[in-house]
């Protein structure tokens, strides 16, 4: 997988099952595929198993059955040392925000940037533009514990954009903030998405939904009711937006 | 702690930040027990040193044996004694010593010129000798001199033996309880210092850092706060040690060898924390790798 | 205070400042006052405020400067030992649920009940009637982090209303379910208001403002902008809502 | 851990299901250092009491006494010395016990018949004596008799006794290490154990429970945690005292006594694990009313 390489589908399942240990299936027989720069909403009364499709898709469960591929490759298949460099090109915005407590908003946000090796200056430049875009200018050096509800999901946004993800995964990205944010955070994935991120948001606010008319995946009792359609343009031509992202194979360059 | 944009600083809250005097305390036990067994072992050594390096040979008078014919015999038997490799060296107590000795059960003008007294050679053994050399010299003597008999002490000697040999086991003991303990508690203290960090663990893992770096953050983190909790208790040791040196230099006991260590012994003790540390840097290792091993 | 006793005011803020630490005021010149029995939604931007005021009311921070009187007794000067008991009538659902992890959904929601002393068999009865309520029957025993980000903000929502708290504080207690489960906890805030609790629920739903006609108070960067008239009528007869309270002086009973 | 509806399960998360272990070797610890002191005391007071409770009386032949004359007044001083209350007992010493101790010295067949050889008394002293009641001792023997000398061992009583003490100091100091460190260890793991408990503490708080209510749910908790790791490290003492009693024996030194306690000791260590979860008790009530007291 390379910087300039485009891929079939960055996202497919092929009728997958999920369970947690011994329990029953929270997912049963889901089939779809998200084309490079596509934005969905992931849509389904609470329970249903947003949370749990967004995790298979960020490789922190696995499946009990079906395929699923990433990037056109099987991710059962995929050696253990290279599913780092896999996670880099995933940004996800987790329900319950995960941020490091005893990190400053700025450390948290640039910590993807650092992991993945970029130079001191570069991180600096982006995180403080992205800290100001989502209006936390002046809690840059807070720790998440001091911070509002609504900011600490900001700051939870911004780790998962720093780096530019081909993918963005959002599991209900608006939750804690006011309506006018929430349009103006959605405002940013587009952007993203448009600089050829594909984004799936999982979001209850029916307001965001009519708003912003993007395809649906609708999950009715661990299974996908309906996949409107998400076929979209192949990804326009890259912008400055964001840190960009070391090389391909991803090795960390100082 | 914070060298470079790879470092990640990890958590101060007070329950992390009281592992290192943990250590601390631990090394310092095990510094004390260590250069304590060090201690008894010199002492048990120069007791043993004293009593089982010597033998006493007792040269009877034969009847009407004058005095100058006792003293001749008694000569060549220590010349014949110092030939020998067995032997470091042989001295002939003279008379007033064994008047000496004897002052207890004789009172102390008793006429022993007229008495028929037996005559003793003191021996000092060379280094390293077996009951088969004593056999060896104990064979010599009767084929010199048959009214010349050699007494190696064995009674004491074995009494002591069996109580250097218990004492040493009970040390041994005492150095291994304290090992383990202090291996335990570091291993207890290290892990749930990371166990603190799980959050952290995991929101790098999500992030896309290598198994390796996210052990490494913690290992360093873990070296550094293993060595400063091994280094203080070291100090603390000595500092004991050099206080108890001073106070008992007031003892006076004879009994009691100099209270201190040699350099070898102290680079001995030295080992403690720096084993501290690295347990503590493995221990880290281990308890990160399990719990990215159970993340996919 | 007496299960009887009527108040002229539940809650009372005059000129209250608040700041954490030595950190700026976050709240500025704050005067309002909540009668018995009326529902307020509180808004504001993100950062505005709100949980702070609402952490001003459940005491569990001071204020920098003003008076503050709950069920007309002013917090200075009441004794230490007391508080624990005015606490019981103050239910609150926290932005972050704040739930014990190892405890079961059950036994989350009985707390409240178990710390005033109530019999377990009326525990049973109350808790597992409620949690029904809330579509949560059948994740009873689960532990909260095997729940999805909804099914926990019920069982938040729960444990703060089992008691009948004369003062329900919820902060965002909707931000996790979709709208429709929104609008039937907000018909359950609305009758408990009815059996005479005082509602405040922090919220960024316009959805939910403009559905339920109920009384504003609007923070803007720190300070009270506009307070709707929340004048109600007495508190009506009680119902047989949740659980029954002990006694006044709240010594717990066996 | 549920009796009742008013208990609250705490959490069994692997840090906190450790602590009794922990707690349990330290325990282990103490009650092995205690154990060694003990014996130690007991081994010690043994070779103290062999040598400090016993002095020897010289009784020397006047000129030209006999035999029968010198025995006539070694018998009148027995029967002084055994009216004295300084003395438990006093013994004239027989002529061929004293022909024993002298046989290194004169050989086994010496003629001892005519010898104006000195006689010894053998006094074993009761118990508590002071220098000074020797003194008085002496004073009365040089009444009765100007030809009789008390020894009392002066010199060996001496070395004994500084060498004891040192003993006991190390003794002494080795315990109050353990002790501290236990006690260290203790209040540690309880604290950390707390500090992952600090969320529960929180919501109990809000919810209108009492501080003291709060308390004792953990206390309950580190009580139980304390006592049975306490019991735990004592069993494993316990059993390793009797694996030592059973090898030692078979050492068969005179001068180690018999590897055991008696039933005084046995309470004294018992009390160790009840002192454990104490501290436990104490520091969770401690910690928990501190982070009370730190909230509104
Ligand atoms: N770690 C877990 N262990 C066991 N069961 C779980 C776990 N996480 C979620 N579940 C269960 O799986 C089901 C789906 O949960 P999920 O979190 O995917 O729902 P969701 O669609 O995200 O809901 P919400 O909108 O409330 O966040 C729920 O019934 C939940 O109880
Ligand atoms: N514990 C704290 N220490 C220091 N500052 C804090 C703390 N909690 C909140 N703040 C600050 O106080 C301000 C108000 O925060 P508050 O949580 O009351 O906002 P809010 O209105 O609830 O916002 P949201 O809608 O995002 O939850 C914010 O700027 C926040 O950074
Ligand atoms: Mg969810
Ligand atoms: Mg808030």
């Amino acid at each position: 997988m390379s910087e300039t390489e485009t891929f079939e589908n960055v996202v497919r399942f092929e009728n997958v099952g999920m369970r947690y240990g011994t329990g029953p299936e929270v997912l049963r027989e889901v089939t779809f595929s998200l084309r490079p720069g596509s934005f969905h909403f992931l849509t389904g009364r609470s329970g249903a198993g947003k949370s749990s499709l967004l995790k298979l898709m960020y490789l922190a469960h696995r499946p009990s059955r079906g395929l699923i591929t990433l990037f056109d490759e099987d991710i059962a298949t995929i050696p253990r040392e290279r599913l780092p460099f896999l996670r880099r090109h995933i940004g996800v915005v987790f329900q319950e925000f995960r941020l490091i407590n005893h990190l400053s908003a700025f450390d948290n946000v640039a910590l993807p940037l650092r992991v993945a090796g970029v130079r001191e200056g570069i991180v600096r430049k982006h995180v403080e533009e992205l800290l100001t875009w989502t209006g936390l200018a002046d809690h840059m050096d807070a720790r998440p514990p001091t911070l509002s509800g609504g900011q600490q999901q900001r700051v939870a946004i911004a780790r998962a954009i720093i780096a530019r993800p081909r993918l963005l995964l959002a599991d209900e990205p608006t939750g804690n903030v006011d309506d006018s944010m929430g349009v103006r955070l959605l405002y940013l994935f587009e952007e993203l998405n448009r600089l050829g991120t594909t984004v799936v948001i999982a979001t209850h606010s029916e307001a965001l939904i009519s708003r912003f008319q993007h395809p649906i995946l609708h999950l009715e009792a661990g299974g996908l009711a309906y996949q409107a359609r998400g076929e979209s343009a192949p990804p326009p031509p890259r912008g400055a937006f964001g840190a960009r992202r070391p090389g391909p194979a991803g090795g960390a360059k100082p | 702690m914070i060298a470079g944009r790879s470092d990640l600083p990890l958590s101060r809250e007070p329950s992390v930040r009281l592992v290192p005097w943990i250590i601390a305390l631990m090394t310092f036990l095990a510094c004390m027990m260590l250069a304590g067994a060090l201690l008894l072992s010199d002492l048990l050594g120069q007791w043993t040193r004293d009593l089982s390096g010597t033998a006493t040979v007792q040269v009877m008078p034969r009847d009407g044996e004058t005095a100058e014919a006792l003293q001749e015999r008694v000569a060549k038997l220590v010349r014949l004694l110092e030939r020998r490799d067995e032997v470091a060296s042989a001295r002939d107590i003279p008379l007033d010593e064994i008047a000496e000795l004897l002052a207890p059960w004789l009172g102390t003008d008793a006429p022993l010129d007229g008495l028929p007294l037996p005559r003793l050679i003191d021996i000092r053994l060379a280094d390293g000798q077996t009951p088969a050399s004593l056999d060896s010299l104990r064979t010599m003597l009767d084929n010199a001199d048959p009214d010349a008999e050699l007494d190696d002490h064995g009674t004491w000697r074995q009494e002591i033996a069996g109580l250097v040999r218990a004492l040493e086991y009970l040390a041994a003991l005492g150095i291994g309880l304290v090992a383990l303990a202090t291996v335990g508690i570091v291993i207890f203290v290290t892990r749930s210092g990371m166990a603190a960090h799980q959050d952290v663990i995991e929101v790098l893992h999500h992030i896309g850092a290598e198994d390796s770096y996210i052990a490494r953050q913690f290992q360093r983190h873990a070296l550094a706060q293993g060595l400063r909790g091994g280094l203080i208790g070291l100090v603390l040791a000595a500092g004991s040690l050099w206080a108890l040196d001073r106070a008992s230099s007031g003892l006076d006991t004879a009994l009691l060898p100099p209270f201190g260590l040699d350099a070898r012994e102290w680079a001995i003790l030295a080992a403690i924390p720096l084993a501290t540390a690295l347990i503590a840097n493995w221990t880290a290792r281990r308890t990160v790798m399990r719990s990215l091993g159970r993340m996919v």
